[in-house]
């Protein structure tokens, strides 16, 4: 899909991303995201932070078509998410690299297979994709650790892991859910730096986190979800009226 | 990776549930296959008893040696009739004895085997025609009576029949439990490797691509099930046949033989194909991440 | 929630391929209560020919009316025997043709059914009283021979312990089969649970609370299965009996009858000795968290 | 084992913990821990804290018999944990309440199914059970969705519920292995306040966890791991030589 800017002119100009009215409920009583909207320009990096059960998994979930809205529509690159045929789906997520919250690596694979699945799924030779995991890992910190089983990972090296898994296919759209949870000041710091990197050279990145001390860092564009609301502070939350809460 | 190669991974991951499963999947074959080799066997003795054409001329006990010579001599002329040969009384009762053993039979008086002419007729003449011939000769002076054989032939095609109908509720039966085994097997992969399934599709897998090495398992399964039954049955049928061919020649007038290796191929593919089918069965709900 | 409990949601839970789990092991028991049956019967004709104690006096064809009664009288006197009835020849006949309504026996001549006296013995007499009882009369005068049917009581011994030996065979794949199921579908559920047996032993759990569903759930299994394999061959016997009663009965000479029921309930607590066991083998691993 | 206090007057001022020269190491050429030792009194909070990948969980797990040391040993409660028969580990694990660093929860059971394992365990009738399941889901903020499964949470809630469960059974040591990963700020300080009004009871508890700001908010004892090697600051981080690692 990204080839596909050279043949439309427009549609650089076009958001990636927008959010019309989305409204979803797990429980009747109780939604999780109530009328939200959003538009999200081509390489933006964009903050989604909120309290715990806030809706931010949520959000992303829904973009990647894990679930879908009771109401409004998802747009990515024009095309609406929850309109896509049971076939066209896995072409949707091959434009999107996710970091789970949970990780989700496979325990019993090392950690080369785990990291090269979204290229072995594309069908690419064994050697391409060995070559650019071994790239990947270097850049997440775990050089050299290729052949371990994910299972005897400590928590910080999971989550690189799964970061790592979602930059190595270079996707349009870099959606990381909590990616510094289990990691120390430190590598929070690095791996903010690596979004960044990766960020520069043109990807959307949405960046759910509850750490307040990396949306410090520099000032973004952050959403704060609460209690089904957004709020939209495009330029980091600093001097914004919302506290620590 | 492909899905062959990453079926092969899975299946030595879990080697073990594999392995006892294949044997589960061949339990249920022997069945099948011990009941395709009775039908095979029945059929052959039933081929053979069909075209066998052999009648038998029980002769009066009393009738004269030239009269005999005339029947003799008129079978001979008769179309279809290949050879005649005068069976006398004694030689009967040593005949019979010699194949049964049996001493209730000694104790019959010699009248109780008449002398016969065996007539031997040509293959190609239906049943009809021998029944046909057998009236005639039914009506002859001298003759007591005539044996057709079509008693036996109608017993074996009952006993022929019996079997085909037994083997083909035990295809069901098998049927099922290859089913039943290869998709709980499945099933149970499934639920193993859910998290892999997950971020498989997660990871922009396609339905096929997710799917592809469960099916290759399911087949392999199957075939390697029928593998095991196939030779399980094949190694009992050579120590059968090791042991008692002489016996079971003498008994059923041919000899006994194995599957032709058409029928094993079929059950093969066969049951590669039921496995695949289960698999993909199974996997149907699993389309929806 | 004790260990039932807890196997019975897991059950519940994964209800399909515990069904699918037990069909197969009640396939692979199908087997076993299919040669158990034959057994019985066969084992039943035995007991009734070993029993019966009939000895047939066949009489030289010349044998005066006197000396026929004189030994009438003479075996009548003899301890152990119960009973003498004497069957002319022609009912010899007779009642041999309509026993086997076969054709090839009406055309043997009268002389092939010598008249005899038909002894009963008393069910008490052993076989090698009557042995003695049969060489003794061997010697009278008058008599051409006799018959103590030790022939048919061989033969089907012979056919009797062949069906034991196959029902044995059969055991030996049949608890394979079970054993290789059940451990399948408990390795996997195992598999399938294994973050819940992993928290339960940090919780700190012992070894036998976290095995005790499992072997609950291969108990149910062996059981169940055996429970379906009754009822399979319960209702295929039913439908014998009920369309082949009178013939069998004539064939066999006793009425066939199904397993008893004290072999029944051993067929379900063997299956669930077997599950439980296969179970309890497969979760040795268990142990080590 | 906390009544029996009772029994041996000298118990209470025995160490209830002892690390004694714990050598672990995964791989020959690169130990965890090298002759790591530590001291713990009946009744301390201390931090763990320490980069990724420094064996902060290993520690843990050396503790509840999850692990063997390769050399050296530890003690709880004077008995040497390397040395329980398989037998007597349900025993120890019994008295050690832990939140694990991937929560460990059971994803098909439901929220009060999950918290109430501990006291199933035991054999504690039903009515027990739930009675205090309730009171201690109410601590943790999630009163009233005992009912949920445990899939459904999210990763605050599943983060929660795992706490639930270690506290649940009233433990006489307390291990955390970074519980408030997926917590927002004001949801992981109410769950430090949670750990120190636990403590407040006289339970022991290790804390392990990168949140500098956590560290920050009361000074407690603080081991670092970095390099195989224990730094053990009595009074917090504040002050101390030690860096942002
Ligand atoms: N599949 C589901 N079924 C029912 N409820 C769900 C489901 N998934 C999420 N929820 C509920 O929806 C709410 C929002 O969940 P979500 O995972 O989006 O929160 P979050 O903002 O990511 O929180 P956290 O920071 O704790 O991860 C939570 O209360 C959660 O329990
Ligand atoms: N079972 C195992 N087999 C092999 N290596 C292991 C095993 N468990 C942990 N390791 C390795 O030991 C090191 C320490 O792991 P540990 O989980 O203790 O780290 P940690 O301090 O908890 O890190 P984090 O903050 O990332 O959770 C890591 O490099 C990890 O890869
Ligand atoms: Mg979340
Ligand atoms: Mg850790």
């Amino acid at each position: 899909m990204r080839r596909g800017q050279r043949f439309d002119p427009t549609a650089a100009d076009r958001p990636v991303l927008v959010f019309d009215g989305v409204f979803k409920a797990y429980r009747p009583d109780c939604p999780v995201l109530r009328g939200f909207s959003l538009t999200i320009q081509r390489g933006e990096f964009m903050f989604v932070t909120g309290p715990s059960g806030a809706g931010k998994s949520t959000l992303l979930r829904l973009l990647y078509a894990a679930e879908q809205v009771d109401a409004g529509r998802i747009l990515f690159l024009g095309r609406e998410v929850g309109r896509l045929t049971q076939d066209s789906v896995p072409f949707l997520r091959r434009n999107i690299g996710i970091v789970f919250q949970d990780f989700k690596l496979i325990e019993n694979f090392t950690v080369l297979e785990n990291v090269g699945l979204p290229l072995q799924v594309l069908g690419l030779p064994e050697r391409v994709v060995n070559l650019r995991v071994g790239e990947v890992l270097e850049r997440v910190g775990l050089g050299g650790r290729g052949h371990e089983r994910a299972s005897v990972l400590s928590g910080g090296e999971k989550q690189r892991v799964a970061i790592a898994r979602a930059i190595v296919s270079e996707p349009a759209l870099l959606l990381a859910d909590e990616p510094t949870g289990n990691l120390d000041p430190q590598l929070a710091v690095d791996i903010l730096g690596l979004f960044e990197d990766i960020h520069a050279t043109g990807v959307t990145v949405m960046f759910a986190t509850h750490d307040r001390s990396l949306l410090d860092i520099r000032p973004r564009r952050v959403v704060v979800l609460d209690e089904g609301r957004a709020f939209d502070v495009p330029q980091g939350l600093e001097g914004a009226a919302l506290g620590a809460a | 990776m492909n899905a062959f190669d990453r079926a092969f991974r899975a299946m030595r991951s879990d080697l073990e549930v594999h392995l006892l499963s294949i044997f589960s999947v061949g339990v249920a074959f022997v069945c099948l296959v011990t009941a395709m080799l009775v039908v095979v066997n029945v059929q052959h003795v039933q081929d053979r008893w069909q075209h066998i054409g052999k009648l038998s001329v029980y002769l009066n006990a009393n009738t004269a040696p030239e009269r005999i010579n005339d029947l003799d001599t008129a079978l001979r002329a008769t179309p279809g009739v290949s050879g005649v040969r005068y069976v006398p009384s004694e030689e009967a009762r040593r005949e019979l004895m010699s194949d049964h053993g049996d001493d209730t039979l000694a104790a019959l008086p010699e009248q109780a085997f008449p002398a016969s002419l065996e007539v031997d007729t040509q293959e190609a003449l239906t049943f009809e025609a021998r029944e046909q011939m057998a009236k005639q000769l039914q009506i002859l002076p001298g003759v007591e009576s005539v044996e057709t054989y079509a008693n036996w032939s109608a017993k074996l095609a009952t006993v022929f029949s019996g079997g085909v109908t037994a083997a083909a509720v035990l295809t069901l039966i098998v049927l099922g439990a290859v089913v039943s085994v290869v998709s709980s097997t499945i099933r149970m992969a499934l639920q193993k490797r859910h998290v892999e399934v997950e971020v498989l599709k997660l990871v922009g897998a396609t339905d096929s691509y997710v799917r592809g090495p469960f099916i290759v398992e399911g087949a392999a399964q199957g075939a390697l099930g029928a593998v095991v039954a196939l030779s399980l049955v094949g190694a009992l049928y050579s120590f059968v046949r090791g042991t008692f061919e002489a016996h079971l020649t003498a008994l059923l007038g041919v000899n006994i033989s194995f599957l032709p290796w058409t029928l094993s191929a079929g059950l093969l593919l066969g049951g590669a194909a039921l496995g695949a089918g289960a698999a993909y069965l199974s996997l149907r709900r699993l389309l929806v991440v």
